[in-house]
């Protein structure tokens, strides 16, 4: 074991590191949340500024124009972005962490080439048309049918959180092309063109009541029966490789920002005069050391992904502990801000929104990709060994 | 002893229930979410006509007004209900529902004012006695988002002015306030289960019932269990204010705030979970019942301000 | 709703706590834990003495000796006993407020006479022979077998939780009469006589290191057929209708001994210099908070008694939290006693045995009595109409 | 960065644990229960032939230690193991195996020193320093009744003397200690889970294993998951330790003593849920790993004692 960095790993950081400083200057400033198009021009700029300097595709194989780096070096790219406060990925995620990755291991030669290149360079948005209104847990229950019609297939059904929708330009498209089978074995994966028509985007308000995801309604739409990535049929497979992409990096952002969430929040009991009440302050040591916890759990996982290629259900274990402790954030902070916690605004000077704010992502966490109760099956059943759910047999 | 709903108290709450349910569905009440007054002045005077603001100076008691204002909580029925009925007869037009009077406190973050917008009057607590205040005297800033829409706020700048002092007691309208606004916790947490239990029945995944799941079934267990200690307390709290009880009356209150705060926020939170995604999109109700929750706990002291006041309140016998 | 004792009640309690001031100074010493015939002498003694005073059986009805008193008379007394630290009903218990009960609503009228007066005067000490090893949240899945011979039944298999067993006269035991019906319908109820020949009694040790349960071996133990209870195979109704003598006071003795535990903290932490700390303060401020609310949701519980003759899953409502509570307080009053948690006896001269021996108890809480997750399926299916369990149907 | 076990950590880590299944299942580990003796001096000269007590004497670095420790936390190894090999190469016999060296801890409620009736030394640290006292020299006070009967306890009365300053550096003798009591406290906790989910695959009711039932399932995800957490936050302090990290060294400690308390007490209190009535018997390990959490939680500080020094790193920045 060594938490060391080795002399190329602190090489990379310190060329990312000056690399950044020269650059974040000339990035223009974040336009607002609602601000759809402005956001896309945003998103797709910073990875244009990526590509030209070899960042983008952190993680893609070279062979396929990404920078082939490490799941360390992954790491310190996002440590020293999140560090410089430099643009997150936004809306290129789907590209970039999801479609892309799909697309690397999957997709035909002409496909990869057709595709590909457009998500590193930022000229492509992607969004993710996988759960339904019905199938949310339960994916593989997806209902959206697409039927085939010579080189086509004619897609209709509904899909819900498909983020950035009204501005993305493909979809990863998880479809039913044979609902006599076991639910798993008839879904089939497509490339939609965002432009096809028979598309309709209606936005979805989260309960900050923001705009952060869409439903999406298709209604005959026809996809090119080349737009299929893998074989008829064996899309849940194709869906599920991208978790083999996944390096133990997923929620590295997230929790350095979550870090300085926590240390805001003492600063502000000092402030509020709350410092010298002991309860506060073991809540929050409490919380810190957690934090310095899931960071190590983060770094075994990532060097286990170095080691096999995969990061397994540690995954699962890092989610369901990081976001009972969000609750847990979430929960001291707001009795702390009393009053102030009625409020997403600011209060006075200090900056009490996001404590607010922070409280509703938790809420959000324990179900967003994946409910504490799903990752809780899953570390069960995968690495404790324990018997699967019983079928369902009525009452 | 007896403490049990007695039949006028079971009246009382299904008169209630149904008024709610009729007049302020959910639906309706989240539409006035999206305009500039939350509260429907026509629905204000039905409120009053139902005889809500009147009804302990018309001579119920602590004990029917508890049942009462659970009701409320649990139709989510928004504005500043409980400042307005204690000051029924204190402050012109609040029994007729031509007032609606709001509660302005400080704690040390700030001061932050619910529903000021629409409010006629404003109540004060200060040492020794309540004061009436005109919301024109004070130095309004709004804020563009609250944490619940339903309960608009504003903050408020600089020294506020002394008002007008209100007669009557008030230690009594302060226990009297805390109480009813647990009460409506109350309501907050019992409407939480009710709408997720009824999701967790119809909802599938995996070709069952989510609520055939264990683990959303202990969910809501939690949540019911939560919520009925908390009635207990709550009831309880309101026969030691009516003298039904030999309980010291300082400390049921706080209990009964304390349990209720804390029903409501677990309430508010599981019931989201059980939702599953569908729990933090706007248009599902979910999420409304988490945020009256925050906003009625910081309201009359959280949790934490009363499990303070518990432990004062706890004889630590001297080192024998 | 009125929680304010009616002149009757308040009567009651003068008369009880007149009478108990008078006696308790005749109340021999209590005996060691380990000494079994002691504390049936000290335990018979007491009940002997409550029987003289007309308080024997105060729950049971008037025409089979009991004093018939309402679930409030019930609760005065509990109080008034445990203020004025009188015995506990200890091993009078299965007696007192299972096997009797159980009697007086299904048993015989030969059966009634010759068994009811026994507990009532503190002659007959009672055990319970119900749960197996292989039988315990699923009791109905019980085994041990009671094979029909003429006027016999001749029982053999093993039986667990037996307290009290190698003191008591009498057992009520339930036995498998059928094997090939549903579980439930297969099992019949029977007064055991404890000097029956083949029963062996092995004492079982709980995690304190006491010796408070036994395990009861059956080897072809003969049991009268006169000594059936119900018919046979109606053995699980009958062991149910015990729950609906359930008033909601289950709990009354051990709650009130638990907001002495309470304050006794606070008084500790006070002792310790600790209760300045406001975390230690809040933590016991909600606990003892809790506690008044739990005190009044018994109320509730007993009122619904009074009203209706049943608690319902008020009393699944009422183990959950205060289960919870008892877990919670141990762990307060584990971090307060620091090095002193390593011990069950008192450390210096403050209690602080008690709350390592109380957070033990709060262990076993969660489990003893339907387990906290049993607990929880009933409120959820009983309360919240919520559906059953799926059947098993392997993997 | 590799944060994974090297092939010589893997190999040590078997090393271990086959050595203490072997020589120390827990049916013979409880038979000792019933003696005064819970050590076995056999024995434990072997555990100092598999170099436990002189493992850093002898070159290796904490990793290795944590990673040994683990191990015997994980099989309930009794006996003052930490404070052995804290003196090792500075007590007599403490590498050897034929000193047996308890720690001296006083807090705000008493004095409390495990295995005193074994040890032949004990460690105390001072105001910078560390001394050696001879067992001999205390006022000690049996206890008939300890929590874990495998951690026998005397209470020590009046005021303890000076005894004899031992060389070396306290402060990095408390670290090292604090940690690798925390590694115990890890493998305390990897044993209650393991128990657990083997006792969840095999106990049948309602015609299934209580394993296929989610909320058992779903608490043996916690214990699993706590237990990973701070197994991490255990390994990351012994690379602080050893300058294999750029980390705090005070914070590391901290945070892993902290985090593998709450793991351990978690573990094993919910091990004991899972278990069900076997779980509060005396022949049901269960049990075991819960009291012995509770005791080492007791030993270089609880978890609120280093949430409080969590909180004192804090860097709390000076208001803008």
């Amino acid at each position: 074991m060594d938490l060391r960095y080795t002399e190329a790993e602190q090489e990379f950081r310190h060329e990312l590191r000056s690399w950044l400083q020269s650059v974040l200057p000339d990035v223009p400033a974040e336009p607002g949340p609602n601000d759809w198009a402005a956001r896309r021009e945003y998103d797709t700029g910073w990875q244009k500024m990526l590509y030209e300097a070899g960042y983008a595709g952190i993680n893609w194989p070279r062979e396929y124009g990404g920078r082939g780096a490490t799941p360390t070096e992954h790491l310190i790219f996002l440590e020293e972005t999140e560090q410089a406060k430099a643009p997150y990925v936004g809306m290129n995620f789907v590209g970039l962490l999801h479609a892309g990755p799909t697309l690397v291991v999957e997709a035909s030669d002409e496909q990869k080439a057709a595709r590909l290149p457009g998500i590193l360079k930022g000229d492509d948005v992607w969004c993710q048309g996988f759960s339904e209104p019905g199938a949310g847990s339960d994916l593989a229950a997806l209902g959206c049918k697409a039927v085939r019609d010579g080189d086509q297939y004619v897609v209709s059904g509904q899909k819900i959180w498909t983020s950035f929708a009204h501005v993305a330009d493909y979809c990863e498209l998880l479809v039913r092309t044979d609902s006599d089978v076991a639910k798993h074995r008839g879904i089939t994966w497509l490339i939609l063109p965002m432009d096809s028509p028979g598309i309709d985007i209606r936005p979805l308000r989260t309960m900050e009541g923001q705009i952060e995801f869409a439903e999406m309604y298709l209604d005959e739409v026809r996809i090119p029966v080349d737009n299929r990535v893998g074989d008829e049929n064996d899309g849940w497979r194709v869906a599920m490789t991208t978790l083999s992409f996944e390096r133990g990096t997923a929620f590295v952002s997230e929790m350095l920002q979550t870090m300085e969430l926590c240390r805001d929040l003492a600063t502000f009991a000092e402030r509020l005069g709350r410092w010298d009440d002991h309860g506060v302050r073991r809540d929050i040591g409490r919380i810190a050391a957690e934090l310095d916890a899931l960071w190590a759990l983060t770094k075994r996982n990532i060097s286990e992904a170095t080691r096999t290629g995969l990061v397994g259900a540690g995954g699962s274990v890092f989610k369901l502990a990081y976001t009972d402790l969000r609750h847990r954030l979430g929960e001291v902070a707001l009795h702390l801000l009393d009053r102030a916690s009625l409020s997403q605004d600011d209060i006075g000077d200090l900056a009490t929104g996001d404590h607010v704010q922070g409280r509703i992502h938790g809420l959000k966490m324990s179900i967003a990709a994946g409910t504490t109760q799903v990752q809780k099956n899953i570390i069960a059943e995968r690495l404790l060994g324990l018997p699967k759910e019983p079928k369902w047999t009525s009452g | 002893m007896d403490f049990w709903l007695s039949d006028d108290e079971r009246d009382l709450q299904e008169g209630i229930r149904s008024f709610v349910e009729g007049r302020f569905p959910l639906e309706e009440i989240a539409e006035r979410e999206e305009t500039e007054a939350v509260i429907d002045l026509d629905r204000w005077r039905e409120i009053a006509e139902m005889g809500v603001f009147s009804l302990r100076v018309d001579g119920f008691d602590n004990r029917s007004a508890v049942v009462a204002f659970e009701e409320l909580g649990r139709g989510l029925v928004p504005g500043p209900i409980v400042a307005t009925h204690l000051t029924a007869g204190l402050i012109d037009g609040a029994s007729e529902g031509s007032a609606v009077v709001t509660l302005l406190e400080t704690d040390a973050t700030a001061t932050v004012l619910d529903h000021a917008g629409q409010a006629t009057d404003v109540l004060r607590f200060v040492e020794g006695g309540a004061e009436r205040l005109d919301p024109g005297s004070l130095s309004l800033a709004a804020i563009d988002r609250p944490l619940d829409t339903l309960t608009p706020v504003w903050r408020v700048d600089g020294d506020v002015e002394s008002g007008t002092e209100i007669a009557g007691d008030a230690d009594a309208m302060r226990l009297a306030g805390t109480l009813l606004t647990a009460a409506q916790l109350v309501g907050v947490a019992a409407g939480a289960v009710e709408l997720a239990t009824a999701y967790a029945k119809e909802r599938e995944q995996f070709g069952r019932p989510i609520g055939a799941f264990q683990a959303v079934k202990h969910l809501l267990a939690e949540m019911y269990t939560k919520t009925d200690v908390a009635r207990s307390a709550v009831y309880a709290a309101a026969c030691a204010l009516d003298g039904a009880a030999d309980d010291d009356v300082d400390r049921a209150v706080s209990v009964a705030k304390l349990m209720a705060g804390e029903a409501a926020l677990f309430g508010g939170k599981t019931g989201i979970q059980v939702h599953g995604g569908m729990g933090f999109t706007w248009e599902v109700h979910a999420q409304r019942f988490w945020k009256r929750a925050v906003s009625l706990d910081a309201t009359f002291g959280t949790v934490d301000h009363h499990s303070m006041r518990m432990a004062e309140m706890i004889d630590v016998r001297s080192g024998a």
